[in-house]
């Protein structure tokens, strides 16, 4: 395989933690939403929310983090 | 708003069953298989309880009582619900809904009084039952929780009566199938924040007390002790 | 492709991911076989209804919840262990903890699907995403298990880096997936650096996740108003029944690998040493706990709680409940407080009693609280039906199974840190000590004395 | 045409979209096969209707909620002064048979041990062809008849054709008449109710009010409006039955005691000389020789060492009775249960006689349909019963109706046999069950939905008749029994003035006494108010008819007729009773056994889910059953706990019970209010036919023992031993 192929199918693969990230925070947004709809208790809502969007949001930059550390700081021409 | 509730007068109550067999058939409930009946997957909304007996043998009484759902102000059932298949009605009925119900039977877990019965099987009642399935209450199909629900589609059915006849709902136009054929009349059903009520009258009688009340549950269904 | 042999100086890890022998194929048809009959069983559960199991009413969580508790119970061998001892420079764990992290990654991907198997309609699924509340304690459950998983597989993922680098520069089978996988890891200090600090931000971040994970599990018990499950200390109990739980299962994985694979030059008798005295040391934590929930409970003495407590100790799971008593407490502290018996074959023994013992503690929390309710409904005992237990045996191999693939794929025991620890940490750790100590000693002396702790 | 590549791509689109549409909708719109015969049955109207409740001798009023003509659940009538609007499992169940699958759809032959659909009139040609044959004079009756119904007018048409027919062999199970069997040989009549307004102190002798009586849904009001005016009343009862729990205090004794315990109150309100003088003297015959008897062999002491009643309570309760106002000592058929059970009732009337049978009421000034015709021929000779056919080789044709004695009688083996000898055995049941299984012939009978008929109760202190209307046309080719019997009077001529041309006819004649004195009301409108009282007593007339043929309709549609202001007279009988009434004959022999060492006495008792022995047909209620013991589909044992520690049986442990008949196996269930000698049984499964056979009948391993005047079974009279049962369950 080219070694562009090989980047672009790291990339994706890479993207997905974005994705996963991204879709988390946005079900948590809607499940703040049902929530507040429900009359549920709002506090404990949004506080688990947040925690967890966060966590995700880390996890994601952190792999981003190594992803683009390691391919920027290879030996060039290998 | 009308807040529903129920008296249970264990003084009348003469254990007759008649409530327990009048909930089956309204509510369509399942009539398991033997073989699951004696794995204990009888399903059963209302039930007659025997809590303890009272007494040393000869002088020795038991104190039975009718449980059904105690429909609580605050139900532990709904706490516990990851999708809202169990919310409470402005009427302060715990309602279901079966559709939603994913199965989990987190809230027969966290029911103190083991209420909830689960449709373990798909619903096959015998012909004979089956042809006097009440059309106003749907079957559930297999994997959901269900229980006692005051017979809300009795509340629809007459709140729809009453709108067309323009009025507003009277006291005993709507009553749950096990108050209607109670031989004791031991069961009183009505408005609870209606002071003027029998049945608010009776929830605060000296007699009165709810079952595992020091739980904070707050349960709509009381009763009245037997009077020795 | 064949597998040649570059003679590398850890030519014995890599072994196993281009031989294999004929052994591994007759396991793996077995554990197949099993998987698949678990598997018909629950297209049959599917089918049929949750009918088919052995739950009744009262009792309407058993086999299923208690697997699922189990499983994320094990699943702290992994990722806690190993960031502990990282964040710790416990210079020991560097050829442990690459099997502890898979030991997570698995066992969490098999147990967080055992709530799905318990629900009676899991078509209904997405009414988790779509209509799910968030104070419901399954719901925190469904969140720190996703990012438990998440977590612990990018930790996993991110020390394989470099030896999936080895196994590219090798040349060999799979070029192309390793190729992929190793993100142009070329071992260049920058490189190296990079990767170092994003472990230990992951160390920091995995430990507070994984320790949450059990502790929600536990509150969806203790969050209700059942006798039995309403404890304040479910929390912390659970975490460290999960603690005990993960090194036996780790030291199990450990021993059966190291006989499998000729490992016996990496997994020495001094890691099960350490490894078995934190076992010790865990299982007198759990007696603890043990202790002090039941004691508050048979002091208190309120009858429901008695009604449970006495269910547990004398009633119908009395033989289960002494039987965890004797392999949770009795017999690991009998081996593993005597030097005698403290080898690998006693160890071995220990950590399977352990595992066990702690299964049977799942069981001896979920199920006696519901079979005996508040009122006093008639309950007979719980037996779990076919299904229930070839679901169970099914697991496992998909356990087992998901182990073997991956030593068929990557190395089991982390190369680099290996040739890390080979090249720096002699020296490092002898400098450390150094530090420790009052005084200057010479540097020689200490180096020799590191080593003969190594 | 041409095709070019858009458009292809198009007409594919388009295609595509139109397949998905349609998968898609006609996935939404599929409707469950389960579901749709409800969905298309037809518009959905619903209607009302009321009918009477005739699975007990209690006449409940109901009201049948229908969708589109069909019954689909039944409540009680709000406006019928029997149930005020309460029913019970029973009632509420009752309309299942009409569509259950086993029903009996047509006339049947038995053909080489096969049963063969036939017409009508081919089982009626054979039917009155053996009856032909089979007419006798009075004494060696060669036709039998065994029914079970409820309604007295059913049962004056069984007897009035097994009189034409010759044969006195006629046993009618019938609740009230069981009941009222013992008056009718010691006294003139029985009271037609007990006033429950008035009394203040009752002793009841093993009745089960609220569950299995003359009118379980009025005594339930009954007893809580008794009890409302803080009342007493004290049960005697094997077993803590509802009523028993219901009352201040319940004395454990067996069935055969109750004499003894009845007795021994007499002894010390005699020896207290706390009895009605007057009434002792006028009414009784020959009272000093029992009072002779008593002082004799009834003494407090020693009742307590036969029955293990404490003297001292019967003492408290002794002058309780005495000293209450109008106290009453109560029982009904159940008292019959034991082989001195009509001896049971002598003693009970006796004790009433004491205290001049206060609190009893007797309806006067009624013109209401004779009922007690039938009864009173009973009063002087001994009643036939079932029993009898064994032995008797006069009986060619037996006719049953409805009655399953060979699942509720201990001696089926025997009555099978007998049965075999017989040549034509006539079923008019329902459905097949273990005795008409046996028979040639089976015309079956209409479901209760489909037939009219009607009950008559006095009980209420209110005469109330409450009619069945049929609410459905009949499903199948059955045919009402009573058209049948009043077909076949006619045909066979034989009565002499018989001139009636259906079942229906055969009523209303009885009706018409009704009609024609204008009193009461139909069951209409609300109990009356004060005003309609006075009206009604200065001769105004409730009711809203004006013509028979109006009143009949309405009575129909309105499920019943009442009279919310009776005649009410004290009752006060002239007692025949002699001291020979309550001493067992010398060959008949005292029949009372008592456990000793390890064994028990199996005491069979009797849920009010299934006191006639036919609910295992019934889904709902067979369910029920097992609601109380947890034990579903299956027989249990329950044993005082004390007891059961003695014997080292676990609570819900299988164990195996031998009485002289075998042994069976069953769930042991610790009851702390079980007899300390007894091990109760229910009774109600081990039905060998209706494809539901699970559980044990007690009945057939139980003793066969009787009631030597009635026939009654004794449902406590077997010893039995109880121990765990070793292989598992």
């Amino acid at each position: 395989m080219k070694d562009r192929t090989i980047y672009i199918v790291q990339f994706i693969t890479l993207s997905f933690v974005w994705i996963l990230a991204v879709s988390i925070t946005w079900w948590f947004i809607h499940l703040v939403i049902v929530a507040s709809e429900l009359k549920d208790a709002q506090t404990a809502s949004i506080s688990i929310s947040i925690l967890a969007v966060t966590i995700f949001w880390i996890l994601a930059g952190v792999l981003s983090y190594v992803f683009f550390g390691l391919h920027r700081n290879a030996k060039a021409g290998a | 708003m009308a807040k529903y509730g129920m008296v249970i007068d264990l003084n009348k109550c003469t254990s007759c069953q008649a409530c327990v067999t009048a909930c089956k058939l309204e509510n369509n409930v399942q009539i398991v298989s033997p073989d699951d009946a004696s794995e204990g997957r009888t399903m059963f909304w209302m039930k007659m309880l025997t809590l303890k007996y009272e007494g040393d043998y000869p002088n020795v009484k038991p104190k039975a009582i009718p449980r059904n759902c105690m429909q609580c102000d605050e139900p532990p059932c709904i706490k516990v619900c990851p999708v809202r298949a169990t919310y409470k009605t402005e009427v302060g009925i715990v309602a279901q809904i079966y559709p939603q119900c994913i199965g989990c039977r987190y809230c027969m877990a966290n029911c103190p009084y083991t209420v909830k019965v689960f449709n373990w099987y798909k619903t096959e009642q015998p012909k004979e039952v089956e042809k006097c399935d009440n059309p106003d209450v749907s079957v559930r199909p297999k994997g959901v929780v269900e229980k006692c629900t005051f017979c809300v589609h009795r509340l629809q059915i007459a709140e729809e009566k009453a709108k067309a006849e323009h009025r507003k709902l009277q006291e005993g136009d709507y009553v749950p199938a096990c108050v209607e054929v109670c031989p004791a009349k031991a069961i009183y059903f009505g408005d609870l924040d209606d002071t003027n009520s029998d049945v608010s009258k009776a929830s605060h009688d000296y007699r009165a007390f709810g079952l595992l009340e020091e739980l904070g549950t707050i349960p709509k269904v009381r009763y009245l002790n037997a009077i020795e | 492709m064949a597998y040649q042999n570059l003679n590398d100086e850890d030519e014995v890890l890599f072994k196993p991911i281009y031989e294999t022998g004929r052994g591994f194929y007759v396991l793996v048809a077995i554990l197949v076989a099993i998987f698949l009959f678990g598997l018909g069983c629950y297209i049959r559960q599917l089918i049929l209804g949750l009918g088919v199991t052995g739950m009744d009413e009262p009792v309407t969580w058993a086999f299923y919840i208690v697997d699922f508790v189990f499983f994320i119970g094990i699943s702290h061998a992994g990722t806690l262990i190993s960031a502990i001892l990282r964040l710790s420079k416990a210079e020991w764990r560097r050829p442990i903890t690459r099997m502890a992290e898979v030991i997570t990654g698995i066992v969490l991907a098999i147990g967080g699907l055992h709530p799905i198997i318990d629900l009676g309609r899991p078509d209904r699924i997405l009414h988790l995403f779509e209509r799910g509340r968030l104070q419901s304690p399954l719901l925190w459950d469904v969140t720190s298990v996703t990012a438990y998983f998440t977590a612990s597989t990018i930790y996993l993922y991110l020390p394989l880096i470099p030896d999936i680098a080895l196994l590219r520069d090798r040349g060999g089978k799979l070029q192309n997936f390793y190729k992929i996988l190793a993100w142009g890891y070329q071992g260049t200090a920058k490189q190296k650096h990079t990767l170092e600090r994003a472990i230990s931000i992951l160390m920091v971040m995995v430990i507070p996740i994984a320790i949450s994970v059990h502790t929600i599990i536990a509150w969806i018990f203790s969050m209700t108003l059942q006798p039995g499950w309403h404890s304040t200390i479910f929390g912390p109990y659970f975490v460290v029944g999960a603690i005990y739980s993960g090194i036996a299962a780790l030291l199990i994985v450990m021993i059966v690998f190291r006989k499998a694979y000729h490992f016996e030059d990496y997994l020495k008798e001094i890691h099960f040493q350490y490894l078995g005295t934190l076992l010790l040391i865990m299982s007198l934590l759990w007696t603890y706990f043990t202790f002090a929930e039941y004691l508050t409970a048979f002091y208190g003495h309120e009858p429901e709680e008695m009604r449970v407590f006495l269910y547990k100790f004398t009633g119908g799971y009395a033989p289960f409940f002494w039987l965890m008593v004797f392999c949770n407490f009795l017999l690991p502290i009998i081996i593993l407080s005597n030097r005698k018996l403290k080898k690998l074959p006693g160890i071995l023994v220990a950590s399977i009693g352990v595992v066990i013992g702690m299964w049977l503690e799942r069981l001896i929390i979920v199920i006696p609280t519901l079979a005996n309710p508040r009122l006093p409904y008639p309950t007979g005992i719980y037996i779990p039906s076919v299904t229930e237990i070839s679901i169970f045996a099914a697991a496992l191999s998909a356990f087992a199974l998901g182990f073997m693939g991956f030593s068929k794929l990557f190395p089991l025991i982390s190369i680099w840190e290996i040739k890390e620890g080979r090249l720096q940490s002699v020296h490092e750790v002898s400098k450390r000590l150094r530090e420790y100590l009052p005084g200057h000693p010479e540097e020689k002396q200490v180096e020799a004395s590191v080593k003969a702790e190594i | 045409m041409q095709i070019n590549r858009r458009d292809f791509v198009k007409l594919l689109g388009g295609s595509l979209i139109g397949f998905a549409a349609g998968g898609v909708g006609e996935a939404l719109l599929k409707i469950p096969n389960s579901v749709k015969p409800i969905l298309y049955a037809g518009p959905r109207v619903e209607t009302w209707k009321l009918t009477t409740c005739t699975k007990c001798p209690g006449g409940c009023g109901l009201r049948i909620r229908m969708i589109d003509d069909f019954p689909i659940q039944a409540f009680g009538n709000p406006l019928s002064p029997i149930n005020e609007g309460g029913v019970c499992p029973i009632g509420l169940t009752s309309i299942e048979s009409l569509y259950h699958p086993d029903r009996l759809t047509s006339p049947m032959k038995k053909v080489n041990g096969e049963f063969q659909k036939i017409s009508y009139s081919e089982a009626y040609g054979i039917l009155s062809q053996g009856l032909k044959q089979n007419m006798g004079s009075a004494k060696d009756g060669k036709a039998a008849f065994v029914a079970q119904t409820e309604s007295d007018f059913m049962a004056n048409l069984i007897r009035e054709f097994m009189s034409g027919m010759g044969s006195d062999k006629v046993e009618i199970d019938n609740f009230s008449a069981n009941s009222a069997m013992p008056y009718n040989r010691i006294t003139d009549g029985r009271p037609d109710f007990i006033n429950f307004g008035t009394c203040d102190f009752i002793l009841n002798f093993g009745a089960q009010f609220t569950e299995i009586s003359e009118s379980p849904l009025y005594f339930t009001r009954a007893i809580n409006e008794f009890k409302a005016k803080k009342n007493e009343f004290i049960t005697f009862s094997p077993k803590l039955t509802p009523s028993a729990y219901k009352a201040k205090r319940w004395i454990p004794i067996a069935p055969e005691y109750y004499e003894d315990a009845a007795l021994g109150i007499s002894y010390v309100i005699l020896k207290d000389e706390t009895y009605d003088k007057a009434f002792v003297q006028k009414q009784f015959k020959d009272f000093d020789a029992f009072k002779e008897l008593i002082l004799q062999d009834y003494s407090p002491a020693a009742v307590e060492s036969r029955t293990g009643v404490a003297a001292e309570d019967i003492v408290t309760i002794a002058r309780k009775f005495s000293g209450a106002s109008s106290p009453v000592a109560y029982f009904d058929e159940s008292i019959l249960y034991s082989s001195n059970g009509i001896r049971n009732a002598f003693a009970v009337i006796a004790l009433n006689g004491l205290k001049g049978f206060a609190g009893y009421g007797k309806l006067k000034g009624q013109e209401l349909p004779d009922f007690e015709s039938g009864k009173e021929t009973d009063k002087s000779k001994q009643a036939w019963n079932k029993n009898m056919l064994l032995g008797d080789n006069d009986v060619k044709l037996l006719m049953l109706y409805k009655n399953n004695f060979l699942f509720n009688s201990p001696n089926s083996e025997e009555l099978r046999k007998a049965l075999a000898g017989i040549p034509l055995v006539v079923s008019f049941s329902p459905f097949l069950d273990e005795t008409s299984e046996l028979a040639n012939l089976i015309i079956p009978d209409h479901d209760d939905l489909e037939k009219l008929d009607a009950i008559a109760l006095t009980v209420t202190g209110s005469p109330t008749i409450s009619t069945q209307q049929p609410i459905v046309k009949p499903f199948y080719s059955t045919v009402h029994t009573g058209d049948v019997l009043v077909s076949l009077v006619g045909d066979l001529k034989l009565s002499p003035k018989w001139a009636y041309k259906n079942y229906e006819d055969y009523l209303q004649t009885y009706l018409k006494p009704v009609y024609n004195h204008g009193k009461g009301m139909l069951m209409n409108q609300k109990k009356p108010t004060e005003l309609e009282k006075s009206l009604h007593q200065a001769g105004w007339q409730l009711a809203s008819y004006s013509s028979f043929d109006e009143f009949w309709e309405q009575m129909l549609r309105y499920g019943g007729w009442w009279d919310p202001f009776p005649k009410v007279s004290e009752y006060k009988p002239t007692l025949t009773l002699d001291k020979n009434n309550l001493i067992a004959d010398d060959n008949s022999g005292s029949q009372n056994v008592e456990p000793k060492g390890d064994s028990l006495r199996l005491n069979i008792f009797v849920k009010d889910l299934d006191y006639k022995g036919d609910m295992a047909r019934n889904p709902v209620l067979t369910e029920q059953f097992g609601l109380d013991s947890n034990i579903y589909y299956d027989t249990w044992v329950e044993i005082n706990s004390a007891t059961a520690t003695k014997l080292s049986i676990s609570d819900r442990s299988k164990v195996r019970i031998k009485t002289a008949k075998g042994s069976f196996k069953a769930v042991a269930l610790h009851n702390p209010a079980v007899m300390l000698t007894n091990i109760d049984v229910p009774f109600g499964l081990g039905h060998t036919v209706q494809g539901k056979t699970f559980g044990i009948n007690p009945l057939s391993y139980s003793d066969n023992v009787f009631d030597e005047a009635t026939g009654t079974p004794s449902f406590s009279e077997t010893i039995a031993m109880i121990e765990r049962a070793g292989d598992g369950i």
